[in-house]
């Protein structure tokens, strides 16, 4: 038998306090195979982890259990400490004591005892454990980002910047993303275009840079360091190469009662439009749905004014395939639709708009030309609302659209708008209604105090409980005041929402293409929520931006920057290890079925004639399953799916996990 | 149906390691209780549960078997939960049709974001397997602790 | 039948189309032929019979015979033929060493239902339509074909041979209403305890012989997962109840979705377990959850375990199915 | 000789199973037609006093396919042995037929020579007997071939069937004993089964296989029969199941397992097949690596190696059961037969 060794970590009080660490290390002391056992304080300190090397090499252990938190926390490092001490790594399970036990468990005999029951479990499959070898993969040394926004540019300026090529897909016919319609940043109100716009021309220019504009990720296959992806390239009708951005196409365009999706349709643009001034690629798109051309085959004027020829009707959408060694995900946010908040008669009156509309009607390239002004009869508002958290910090579904967590940039940039109002025009009456004021982060706080102290901004705590449209063009906001338990009514010349923010809509859809999981709200679950934030759980996909989760600018490109560095770091590799835990197929078993290789979903099992021959039985060449390590990515469908048991998987053998049902139902 | 409040289930609960695993430790995280007669087995995907485990964990003494993974579509080997999926269904119809009690078997898909799911889950499964009492029919009368 | 069969064997042996004929030997009675192996027009003569007996499955044999150099000639019946397909989907079987001729069946009979109808001592059988005349040591007994048919021929669920290269006789048709299911849908109509209890019944009598496994076309892995110690569930007795069940569900677990529901492991049960019934209802759950499929019916399908769809039921769809 | 009227057959089960308990063949209880099987007598048992064989043979009581041998404990680092082994209740086995009453000297042969098997010394010791003339064999049935009456079956105690009575004649003592102990039998004339013997013999010189030859078969045809060019059509067909193994009366071979229970470890003997794979596989492997060798080791062994230690008795009672369920239909008499074509 093994001579295995049980470490039982204390984790200060986190497990003591409902575990009785000792009695589990007595207890676990006495199995059959154990010659060594103890409890510590922090198995994963420095210290802690002497422990395990001095018992490893004093007690000649062939096999750890390290009882402590979850494997997914810190069985790469127990690994390293005892490949550090000439064991093999994968010589090591570990017990989940922690999440799975004492934290969740109250009375200290019962946690106790399921410790020791999950601590048995793992002796019995370290007992079964064999000593496994990374194999090695190339990384391609190339990296996808997907989404370019601020976050995506970012990223992607950061990869290029270490010399890596780095290619930017993105959806809507230039980069830039919400921060291009953003009037002011908060809290130094510089001008976000001002700030934006450079590192946009950079990608443009950036010979490491290749920018996918109007494309979409089509499919993923693969694994890290070796995706493949297909890229959908969207018919623009407009040769990129040949378009200079001149602009004629969308001025004699015909076509020009569309709305504008730049201005959030408070605009109109033609069917031959490029999206904004600093478009990067500066190149047109027809708008195949409303071009008379490509609906009803007359009109062509774009293409006779188009001097560079570049008009092109025939032009069908394509696909590029390309290899990357890391793929980031950076498909960022849009406001919710607010259509079910009827209380706020947003449906009802031009002038209810949301925050981002509102960035629209301050910035100079919008809809007012960047004058405070009504939608409905372009008076300047004397009096304006705010209305906070409209669908952030909903509990349950009243509204069916709501979120049940803050969107974090609200209070910011509300506090910004009302800032911005009151400076520019002093007359104004500016009320905010909140439910909390959330203002961490430097120099946050100061900001909103500006606002309330020297803009004079009218704070009140309360809801509003209905906007109703008057007569005389104004709106009648009904609030209740929670501090001075009053009722209010405000009559007020413009209601602005802010909406809350969600998961840009094509965030599922990929995550399911990267297999990257995700949480409730559609936002990609991050490896580790504290010490991995910028990992998928996916190795070789990050996350940047607020497809992780709401964040404003600055955290966004910090995000941006950490993920570009973790990119930069896989890319740096020459080779991968691969995960020693993948499927291998007994030919002695196998049949050669292929039950195994209709199930696996990265084509790992192949097939070859193998001879069989013996003397008592003559010829017998049989066929029989071959699988790629390499490619294998360990799920063990195969296992299941091989009639014979041929199959099985490394690390998480049939007879390891029957060695823990075992133990666990004794 | 009676319910023995002296008796303690034993329940194993396949996790895969990317979402319900997941969701298992943060639910710990989140201290959302649930009873220790819950026991945690990892497995890569819900692909690699054979029913053979299964039917191991009843021989065993097991009362109650349930398997976590990802939610469909959520794989992170994108299809294994698929195959778990009608796996379990045919093997669960067996059970019943030798005449198992169904409700000791069970597939939950758990996101790794769903911790409060995962312990609303594991009290119910709890609850529902203390109320149909010991495991008779498909047990190994070798295995008994004595 | 029986002539046509050897002399079309005889003229494919003389050609050199095929170098073996895989068929029935003549046994010690007239119920007890043997699948074997003829190499001579001269050995078909001997021993070659084809009758109402001749209830084996021969599809098996040919994984290891399709090796062998040479082609082999084999006789399938209609539900040989879909479990020679079956092997074909899986690679078991090497086709071009195969030359089949299909031979139509309307149903085999089966000698313990002979027996039951008090022939006891049974010295010959004849069939005359639908009668079936068995001359004993104690005298005459006649009884009804229908009466004495093997169960899976009683429901047989298709007369056609679906994979042949010639046909002897005319093929028949498939008989998607021969009730099959019958039997399967009245357990599910039962309480779990009163099902529990047939099982219990039935399960308790084996022997743990292994004929039904060794018998079976579906049952051909290189190493039998009982046989396999490092399976974690090889056992050579049913020590406990629960190995009875064990054995009896994990076996039909791992035909599932491939069993073409030949029935065979009834057949030869020694103790007359219905293991049809497991089959079978594994053949029922994949129609009704993931749409119809019959093993065999045709080469190259994918299996209902090796497939899925997106919008497959949950498998809580049992919790709330028809059965109490 | 001993009698007891038809009627009070029952009450006369009722008086053994008083006192031991008593197993009889029963027509299987969830089909009536389809076999019969030894069960515990209960008042609602009907015995079936036609069935030629029971599926399974009456070896079962001495020789069960499974049992218990000794546990294992682990105790912390430690582990303790438990003998299990307890004295056998008396149990009484009516209704054998002669050619498993034969059987049994098969089995005794090999179990209680030295070192005598405890496991099986224990049950034989333990049981009593009553076997039962045959009143309608099968075709199948070929006992005679190899010594067997059918009409004056061995055993503690023999019964025969009349019309109105069952006649019963003591052959041991403990078969004496048993019927001393009950009351309700009433004295026969000694010669009161020679109507029955008579019909027996008759119906058995009508047996289709009663002129089955064993002449090319016995201890000194080792060599010609071990090399005979014939196994392999014979055994080709062969699945290797065990069916004829586990219903054969006279198959004795098993395997010792341990089972791991997760609180020690049962020590048990199972029924083995020579027809597996695995039949005395070793760590070198496994001694018959085709069906061609562990076919004929069977036949072999009843045959040639059991009759050449037991001086010149076979290894087979003629009993038909392995004819009756071979899957494949392949069996002893098809060997006997093709192996002994021109030697006869």
């Amino acid at each position: 038998m093994r001579r295995i060794g049980v470490f039982v970590c204390h984790c200060g009080t986190n497990i003591a306090a409902t575990v009785d660490v000792k009695t589990v290390a007595e207890t676990l002391g006495k199995e059959p195979a154990v010659v060594y056992a103890t409890d510590y304080p922090y198995m994963c300190s420095e210290a802690g982890q002497n422990i395990i090397k001095d018992a490893i090499k004093e007690y000649q252990l062939e096999g750890v259990v390290v009882c402590s938190c979850s494997p997914r926390m810190h069985e790469a490092t127990f690994r390293k400490t005892v490949a550090a001490a000439g064991l093999n790594p994968y010589m090591l399970e570990v017990a989940n004591i922690r999440e799975q036990c004492s934290w969740i468990h109250k009375d200290i005999p019962e946690a106790t005892a399921k410790a020791i029951v999950l601590g048995r479990a793992a002796i019995a499959k370290v007992l079964l454990n064999t000593p496994l070898i990374a194999g090695e993969s190339p990384v391609t040394k190339r990296a996808l980002v997907i989404g370019g926004g601020i976050a995506g540019i970012q990223t992607a300026l950061d990869i290029a910047e270490a010399g890596y090529p780095v290619d930017i897909v993105e959806k809507e016919p230039t980069i830039g993303g919400k921060m291009t319609q953003i009037d002011k940043t908060f809290p130094t109100l510089d001008c976000s275009s001002c700030i934006l716009t450079p590192k946009m021309v950079e990608c443009a220019q950036n010979d490491k840079i290749t920018i996918y504009s109007y494309s979409e990720v089509e499919a993923v296959t693969g694994f890290v360091g070796n995706f493949s992806v297909k890229i959908r390239r969207k018919a623009r009708f407009v040769d990129e190469d040949k378009c200079t951005g001149c602009g004629a196409c969308t001025e004699k365009c015909p076509v020009k009662n569309i709305p504008d999706a730049y201005n959030l349709g408070l605009s109109n643009r033609h069917a031959a439009y490029i999206p904004f001034a600093q478009a990067i690629p500066n190149v047109a798109v027809l708008d195949s749905t409303r071009c008379i051309k490509l609906t009803k085959g007359k009109c062509g004027l774009c293409s006779t004014v188009c001097s560079a020829g570049a008009i092109d009707y025939e032009q069908k959408e394509t696909f590029v395939e390309e290899k990357y060694g890391a793929i980031v995900a950076a498909t960022g946010y849009n406001p919710i639709n607010i259509d079910g908040y009827d209380e706020f008669a947003y449906s009802q009156s031009k002038d209810v708009v949301t925050s981002l509309e509102f960035e629209r009607i301050l910035k100079a390239d919008g809809p007012t030309e960047g004058h405070l002004q009504r939608l409905s009869d372009g008076k300047q508002p004397k009096t304006l609302v705010f209305v906070q958290c409209v669908g952030s910090r909903e509990s349950g579904s009243q509204h069916g659209c709501g979120k049940e967590y803050c969107s974090k940039i609200c209070c910011m940039y509300t506090a910004k708008h009302a800032m911005l109002c009151r400076e520019k025009y002093p007359d104004t009456d500016v009320y905010v209604f909140y439910i909390d004021v959330r203002t961490p982060g430097k120099n946050y706080d100061e900001f909103y105090r500006r606002a309330v102290e020297q803009y004079g901004v009218h704070y009140i705590k309360g809801m509003v409980g209905k906007v109703a449209p008057q007569s005389d063009g104004t709106l009648d906001v009904q609030a209740s005041d929670l501090i001075s338990n009053e009722q209010l009514h405000i009559k007020a010349d413009m209601v602005v929402l802010a909406a809350a923010i969600e998961a840009d809509k094509s965030a599922r859809p990929l995550a399911t293409m990267l297999t990257a999981s995700m949480d409730t709200n559609d936002f990609f679950t991050e490896a580790h929520a504290k010490l991995r934030p910028v990992e998928s759980p996916t190795a070789g996909v990050f996350l940047s931006g607020v497809c992780q989760g709401p964040k404003d600018i600055p955290e966004t490109v910090a995000q941006a920057g950490a993920a570009a560095s973790k990119v930069i770091g896989l890319l740096a590799k020459d080779k991968l290890s691969c995960n020693p835990c993948v499927s291998h197929s007994d030919p002695m078993k196998c049949n050669g079925c292929s039950s195994c290789a209709n199930v696996c979903p990265y084509g790992a099992i192949t097939y070859e004639e193998k001879d069989f021959s013996r003397r008592q039985d003559g010829s017998m060449i049989r066929r029989v399953a071959v699988v790629n390590e390499a490619v294998c990515q360990g799920c063990g469908a195969c296992t299941v799916a091989c009639p014979s048991g041929a199959m099985d998987l490394k690390g998480f053998a049939t007879g390891q996990i029957m060695a823990e049902v075992d133990a666990i139902c004794k | 149906m009676q319910v023995n409040q002296e008796f303690k289930p034993k329940i194993v609960a396949f996790c895969c390691n990317w979402c319900s695993y997941a969701g298992a430790d943060l639910a710990g995280t989140n201290r959302s209780n649930y009873p220790a007669d819950v026991k945690i087995i990892r497995v890569p995907c819900s692909c690699r549960v054979n029913p053979l485990f299964i039917l191991r964990a009843f021989q065993r003494g097991a009362d109650g078997v349930i398997l976590c993974g990802c939610h469909p579509g959520d794989c992170h080997y994108t299809t294994g939960n698929y195959y778990a999926r009608r796996r379990m269904t045919l093997l669960f119809s067996m059970l019943d049709y030798l005449g198992i009690e169904k409700e000791r078997t069970r597939v939950e898909w758990v996101s790794a974001a769903e911790g409060a799911k995962f312990a609303a889950t594991m009290n119910e499964f709890v609850e529902t397997v203390t109320a149909l009492g010991e495991n008779k029919r498909l047990e190994d009368l070798r295995c008994k602790a004595k | 039948m029986q002539s046509e069969m050897m002399k079309r064997a005889s003229e494919l042996l003389a050609d050199g189309t095929v170098v073996r004929v895989l068929g029935w030997k003549n046994g010690e009675f007239v119920y007890d032929p043997t699948p074997a192996v003829f190499d001579s027009a001269e050995a078909l003569e001997k021993d070659f019979v084809y009758h109402d007996f001749c209830g084996s499955n021969l599809s098996k044999y040919l994984i290891k015979l399709s090796k062998l150099e040479g082609k082999t000639l084999v006789f399938l019946k209609p539900c040989d033929s879909y479990s020679f397909n079956q092997l074909l989907t899986e690679h078991r079987i090497k086709r071009e060493n195969v030359y089949i001729i299909g031979v139509p069946c309307d149903g085999k009979l089966d000698p313990d239902k002979v027996r039951e109808a008090g022939a006891e001592g049974i010295l010959g059988i004849t069939t005359d339509g639908d009668t079936v005349k068995a001359e004993t040591m104690y005298g005459e007994v006649s009884v009804s074909k229908k009466d004495c048919l093997l169960e899976r021929c009683e429901v047989c669920k298709s007369h056609k041979v679906v994979v042949y290269d010639e046909m002897l006789g005319e093929n028949g048709e498939e008989n998607p209403e021969s009730g099959r299911f019958d039997m399967v849908a009245k357990l599910e109509a039962m309480t779990p305890e009163e099902r529990f209890a047939f099982w219990r019944g039935e399960l308790s009598r084996c022997i743990r012989c292994n004929a039904c496994r060794n018998i079976c076309p579906a049952c051909s892995c290189e190493q039998c997962v009982f046989d396999n110690p490092a399976s974690g569930v090889s056992q050579k007795a049913a020590a406990d109840s629960f190995e009875e069940n064990m054995f009896h569900i994990i076996r039909a677990f791992h035909v599932a979705g491939r069993c073409t529901d030949c029935g065979e492991c009834s057949r030869v049960c020694p103790q007359h377990i219905p293991l049809h019934l497991l089959n079978r209802k594994f053949i029922k759950d994949i129609n009704t959850y993931y749409g119809e499929y019959q093993a065999g019916a045709e080469e190259g399908s994918r299996a209902p375990l090796v497939n899925f769809t997106k919008e497959d039921c949950e498998p809580n769809v049992v919790y709330k199915g028809g059965s109490k | 000789m001993k009698k007891v009227s038809r009627e009070n057959l029952d009450a006369l089960f009722a008086a053994i199973a008083e006192a031991k308990k008593l197993y009889l063949p029963v027509a299987d209880g969830t089909d009536e037609k389809r076999g019969v099987k030894y069960s515990v007598w209960t008042p609602e048992a009907k015995y079936a006093a036609e069935a030629v064989n029971t599926v399974r043979s009456a070896k079962d009581f001495f020789f069960p396919q499974v049992e218990n041998m000794v546990n294992f404990k682990v105790n912390g680092k430690k582990i303790e042995v438990d003998d299990i082994r307890t004295e056998c209740e008396d149990f009484v086995i009516f209704g054998v037929r002669a050619c498993d009453a034969a059987s049994f000297k098969i089995l005794d042969s090999v179990y209680l020579s030295e070192p005598v098997d405890t496991y099986y010394q224990n049950r034989r010791e333990h049981g009593v007997v009553m076997t039962m003339s045959c009143s309608k064999p099968s075709e199948t049935c070929f006992c005679s071939v190899f010594g067997i009456d059918a009409a004056e079956p061995a055993g503690d105690v023999s019964c025969w069937l009349t019309d109105d009575a069952v006649l019963m004649q003591a052959n041991t003592e403990k078969g004496e004993a048993l019927l001393a102990s009950l009351p309700m039998l009433e004295d026969a004339a000694d010669d009161a089964a020679e109507e029955s013997k008579a019909k027996t013999k008759a119906i058995l010189e009508k047996l289709p296989l009663k002129n089955l030859s064993t002449d090319s078969f016995g201890g000194d045809k080792l060599m010609e029969l071990f090399s005979s060019d014939k196994w392999a059509s014979l055994s080709e067909a062969c699945l290797g199941c065990g069916t004829c193994t586990f219903v054969c009366p006279t198959c004795q071979c098993y395997d010792i397992r341990d089972y791991d229970t997760g609180h020690g470890v049962q020590r048990f003997r199972c029924w083995d097949s020579c027809m597996y794979a695995d039949f005395t596989k070793t760590a070198g492997g496994q001694p018959r690596p085709t069906q061609l060798e562990r076919f004929r080791q069977r036949f072999m062994h009843k045959l040639v190696y059991y009759p050449a230690n037991n001086d010149g008795v076979f290894g087979c009672v003629g009993c038909g059961r392995c004819m009756k369920s071979c899957p494949i239909s392949m069996n002893i008499v098809k060997v006997m037969k093709t192996l002994g074509e021109g030697n006869a």
